[in-house]
């Protein structure tokens, strides 16, 4: 009898557990859906300048995605204490989401997007539900990984001063990062992949510099073609 | 009854007999496929330290450089190779072949590396084969890679040759190079229609994978080196594009 | 009696769908082949610039293909509404013909080739066998993996215009991916492969742009963006 | 614009076809929590004797199950011959379903639940929804995979006819199958199992006859006698 | 400034988690030696019938536990909220902890060791830091793999008697576990591999009992069958 | 041109070499054929007491299996000093080969059926296609694997001598293999496999052994309960 | 200048030594543990030689066969380890480990159950090692297999010692079965606690998951002999559980 | 008892060596974090000119690495001839020392670190603690991936003498690593990259060489265009 009346016990936990999962898996989708319109909004940066009103577009996304990490936390404050027991099954797409985020922020403000900035914009730093850190770490990380790419769309496009700027941010941030004793895992590997992206950027830096291709000069269709001279 | 016990008597040695016969079938197999495992090791050893010396050549000492690998090379056959022919003679030579498949198959890639680098021609099964032809004793059927452990080694080929174009891009022998890059694409597009005929063809899939990056490693190496000499011309004023790569002059450096 | 008599007729059964099996199987096999002899003459555009001779080649075997799938659609006409029981049986090499329909297609014409075409060229519009729109879109898929070696090979020989086009191509491509939400299957994962082409077709028009080399030696400048055309 | 149309389209069609797939996996899902609860109650015939109102309670169940399959079935009515595109989401399920059903079958009749009277139990034996024959096969694997442990317990509990009448069960039942010339699949596999099925029925029936324990012979013990059974 | 600011935050914060972690790694290794000691004791089991001084010894290291179960609290205490942050580093030697104590409390006892119980030997019964149930229900099936084995041993030994008691106890067991409704997780399988340790002790219980082997020598008969007592 | 030229003969040896092996395959798809109604055949010797007519039966099959790999060698033939290229695509069938001739062997005989025999029951020992001496010797171990089923139901069908002779042969076989130095090989794995067969073999002996059952005696049924005989 | 000029030849042909020395250096590294590699095979097949030969150990013939045994065994010994010691004098044993672990693994492997046969004991290491001591140079320092290849010999030992048991419960030797129980239990026991400590115990961790399953393959035996025995005891009459697993008398037969 | 003995004698031995390791690893562990201190010196230098006093900064860590070597050489020297035993536990971070040894010293004198210099400047030249020769060449490979970036960000800084410096002292390298003959092993993986390096420092060289760009003309931004200069 005891033991049946401890396994029925067990039962109902297991499934307000999974109901509860249910509910964050729920969420975490729509999360998921609409990064991935805010990532389609930003794409077209690397078609062409980067436009207010591109970067209107995908921020007004954010109210969206504030709305739905509210819905998280209230789903989380029932299980009191359980943060990172279901942590895991929204890493990911948080992750993601701070990667926009600071990718847009530095857009319009040539400036890290801060933790205590990004927990804001989502709504997070009450409570007992907040940005985990090395989430947000990570999300810088794969925002880095999105800047060589821009910066040579950019140069491309003929915006030669992007590189430089590019460039100081990401040393800056490379600096920062190396402070940090990170263990053996998945955000030191991604940190590790940022030196590659640092590489890249003075790479293009370079090209543009050794051409003389300044950003008070004419674009390259403008000025006269460098081989004529 | 007894004679019926005397047949249980004969039948139980005639077992015995007959499974003393099998044990030591089995024990000379067992042995030969040893001997024949460290013969082959031995192929693969000497015959990447060919590869290595062929990759030693440079602009100027082409000459003395090659030939040290054909003699080495002439020597593995000599020495190890020959030590391989002499523990298969009298084999089936497909019993044992993956006892020996990849000592051949660097041997085949030694071989055909060298030919190329001398003539930047391939070297066939064939001529291979022939070389082989004296090490037999003529009592026995002669000892000949066979097409497949040849296959193998060529599609190994491609990997030195893009070793070999970056470092020959470097000393700005950009025809050689360019050759490298045909002769590559050349072998990875005639096997691509030899791979689903292959006796076990998924091993010469992943080999085929292998295969495509470094061709597509020496195609990027052959685009950098276009496109910079394209920007060059109208810097030097010259169209000879490859001339800013030749090597530096000894008093400028 | 009855049990007898209900496995007799199974083995009926389960010897025509192995007939039927092995028909599909020697049909494919002919695809399979096929279409590796349209990829070893396509293999020779990475070496010159394709010419019309070339294409003409590999464009001749696009009758034998249809002439295949006329065949193979013939055996499925015997089991009706089965389609999706053997789809496995060839599908991968369903997939492959795609590819290199369309990037033939493109070679030819600049442009995408379409579910429609695809399934005109194969004979397949008609009737109860179709072109299945996941193969079509993997086929897609691989067709782009083959871009950034053809625009570097291009380059190679000389044709500076190239990068544009096929970026231009390749970004509208990757675009209309991007508005299907796709599960997390084969295709998705082939899908997260396009970025890495569009990343080096880009890499590699910046390369030409950034020398100011030009299709016909004018500045770039007086050509078209590639986002405007 | 063609090219955005036609991914529109597939847009269109590829979250149809999502959105069926989730239907069938709620309708699957609760196909399988019914045959948990059928299971339990039949896992009860290795600890007893196997009474008539443990299988009435398991019987119960096949109502529900036939609901469930009929709704299965509207729902795959929408796409009309893509059964088999869809058939691997209810598959393994299925499969579960015929070896209670064909165990059940078993112990009230003693002979084989033939294909048509389980398609007939699950409603399944009109229109173009039927029970695909491999499942049913695998499906009576899976039975005979539960009869060694049947038999050994029921002859733990006193009843020494059961391996008799199981040996000629399952030899019949291995004999039909012998005749199917079965491809190397999935099935040919799980078949290749019932071969030590067979076996160790054989084992248990040596067992109870070299003992001398026979159907009518006196219990082990002095236990109700199994003759009577 | 800010940023280096916010860097050296994270910093300090990783930094304590990380020696945090260390500190836990600790204190887990001392429980993984510890259990590898009771194990090494309890293997004494399968060598003769277990006698009280060889539970004995292996019961003077609960305390040991209890103790270091305190110390990983303690450390735990220090991080509000945090337990399940950190619960993948102890998870796996807890469940071993709990397959022990389970497996000595039946030998014992007879019966299951309650959580409760399990909690209140390890001293976890209070606070925040508890047995977490999945961990629990884990050691359970691992303590199941053992039985098998020990009733081999114990019927070679001599006691005829074990293997209707064990059934009885695994028989029970696996019916309480059946009324979960488990996830598709690490426990799912591990509880799926308990039908192979009950079917093999019905075997032994088979093999015991169709020999009549009793005891105390009685024909079986005279002796409780498992399902009634 | 040379290079091509001798892809090119590589391509036609290598097709050649593939029709070869479909030639091959399709022998050994009879063989496989021809061994499975042997086999089913023999599977009768489990259900009765083997009559010459079951046997005979089996044996009209050896003719067309000779005949079988009489084509085989023609095969062969073509491809001089290739045997051993192609031999995986037909050991394992051959195994099965060796195995039931030598069951049936010794069901006629009581002896061993040499590797001599086998060939020339095949028609192998002339010229250069033989039967490998481990596939012969693997076939053996498989004999030896139907060994313990066939004493069972031998056994139980009332032959109470069969269990002496099966002992007595399986005894020497095993003394004979135990001669062998093997590889960790396939065959080595198989031989491990014969250890049981001859303990299961002696098993039965013994049980019939001690209860005195002798060769002339009744059917086990007829008897009366073991405790009183 | 040509000062500058002069010092750079200078390091550039003392760079060029250099690495003539390191790649001397390497390349008899190379030569070495191929050598190494090589000599270890040999002592891998003849060490399982001397396994299969204890495994024909009957209950008419031990003497015989275990004898035979331990001479092949000295002879592994004399032969195969010697050269293995020879090769790796004046190495650092621990650099070439990898090299020569399968074979010294299989040696103790056979050599632990030749004695285990014999004696019904376990050959320790330092005994072993006392072995090896008169085959090395006495100017080297002499090898002595280190204790984790010891102890990853003795946890393949558990596999034979299954297969001993199921053969020797086959031919009645129940008393001596059990001993084996005991023995390949006593074992895993004690290896139990090392495990954790091992330089790199994942492999082991497999191994002990492969000797538990030995363990309880023995027990399952023992077990079946037993409750077979138990039942017949009313049968025969007959206390002694053991006498009706006797061999057969010939006669019978 | 004798067996016990042995294995207890085993377990003292195998937890010495444990403790030894972990003492090993705590020196290790300063290694680690010393070159890493040195690295984040030497980032530096891709930010400006090399100046003697960032080396200095970098060269006061030697002494501490010295002294570290020398602490690990006498944890070493309790277990004589294991030098190899435990290699693997400080390969990976001496190879970084060596890298950065001798990307300084050749900052300093522009010629290559020898490895009995690089052992000198480690205090690791006397007794049995030497320097492993693979780990001093693989450390060189490191030390070659870092040239084509310092290159890069030299000549952006204004510095157009050191690519040919550096080119010249890769050349050199490259050809003395060719006379080795290496395995198919992480030394072989890393030299191949270092062709790699010398091709982009090449690139580099002729970049600033037909841009007429001298060792001390004007920084590249001050300088007019460079088709005027
Ligand atoms: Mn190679
Ligand atoms: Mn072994």
């Amino acid at each position: 009898p005891s033991l049946e009346k401890q396994f029925e016990d067990f039962r109902v936990q297991l499934q307000e557990s999974g109901s509860l999962r249910e509910r964050i898996r729920a969420v975490v989708m729509e999360i998921e859906s609409t990064t991935r319109l805010m990532y389609a909004s930003l794409l077209l940066v690397h078609q062409s300048r980067p436009t207010p009103e591109l970067l209107e577009k995908a921020k007004a996304q954010i109210g969206v995605l504030k709305e739905l990490y509210n819905r998280l936390a209230e789903v989380l404050r029932e299980c009191d204490g359980q943060y990172y027991r279901y942590h895991g099954d929204w890493r990911s797409e948080t992750q993601t989401v701070v990667s926009l985020l600071a990718f847009m922020h530095w857009l319009e403000t040539g400036s890290l997007l801060m933790h205590s900035e990004a927990e804001e914009k989502l709504g997070l730093n009450n409570s007992g539900f907040g940005l985990d850190i090395e989430d947000y770490l990570v999300g810088l990380c794969f925002m880095s990984n999105e800047l060589p790419r821009y910066v040579v769309n950019q140069v491309t496009a003929g915006d030669y001063d992007c590189p430089r700027k590019v460039l100081k941010f990401l040393t800056d941030l490379h600096a920062a990062f190396r402070m940090l004793n990170l263990r053996n895992d998945f955000l030191r590997k991604k940190f590790d992949g940022m030196k590659y992206d640092l590489r890249r950027v003075e790479e293009v830096y370079y090209d543009v510099k050794i051409r003389g291709l300044t950003a008070n000069g004419d674009p390259i269709g403008e000025q006269g073609n460098h081989g004529e001279s | 009854g007894s004679a019926k016990r005397a047949r249980t008597m004969t039948s139980e040695s005639s077992m015995k007999d007959a499974f003393g016969r099998y044990a030591e079938y089995l024990n000379d197999l067992n042995d030969k496929r040893e001997r024949v495992v460290k013969a082959s090791r031995d192929v693969t050893i000497n015959s990447k330290k060919v590869i290595f010396q062929v990759h030693r050549v440079g602009k100027h000492n082409r000459e003395e450089v090659l030939e040290k690998a054909e003699k080495d090379l002439a020597s593995v056959t000599g020495q190890y190779m020959s030590r391989l022919v002499r523990e298969l003679q009298g084999t089936d030579f497909w019993k044992l072949r993956r006892a020996y498949t990849p000592g051949v198959q660097e041997y085949v890639e030694a071989a055909t590396f060298c030919k190329f680098c001398k003539t930047g021609t391939l070297l066939n099964l064939d001529e291979i084969n022939a070389t082989l032809l004296p090490l037999s004793d003529p009592s026995f059927e002669p000892l000949q890679i066979n097409v497949l452990d040849y296959i193998l080694g060529l599609a190994d080929l491609t990997g030195e040759l893009m070793r070999l174009a970056i470092g020959r891009i470097s000393e700005g022998e950009l025809e050689f190079a360019e050759k490298i890059c045909r002769f590559a694409r050349d072998i990875y597009r005639e096997l691509t229609l030899l791979v689903p005929h292959m006796d076990d063809s998924s091993d010469m899939k992943t080999k085929m994978d292998t295969m495509l990056q470094s061709v597509i490693k020496i195609e990027n190496a052959c685009f950098s080196v276009h496109v910079r000499g394209s920007e060059y011309i109208p810097l030097t004023g010259s169209i000879d594009s490859s001339s800013f790569l030749l090597d530096m002059p000894d008093n400028e450096l």
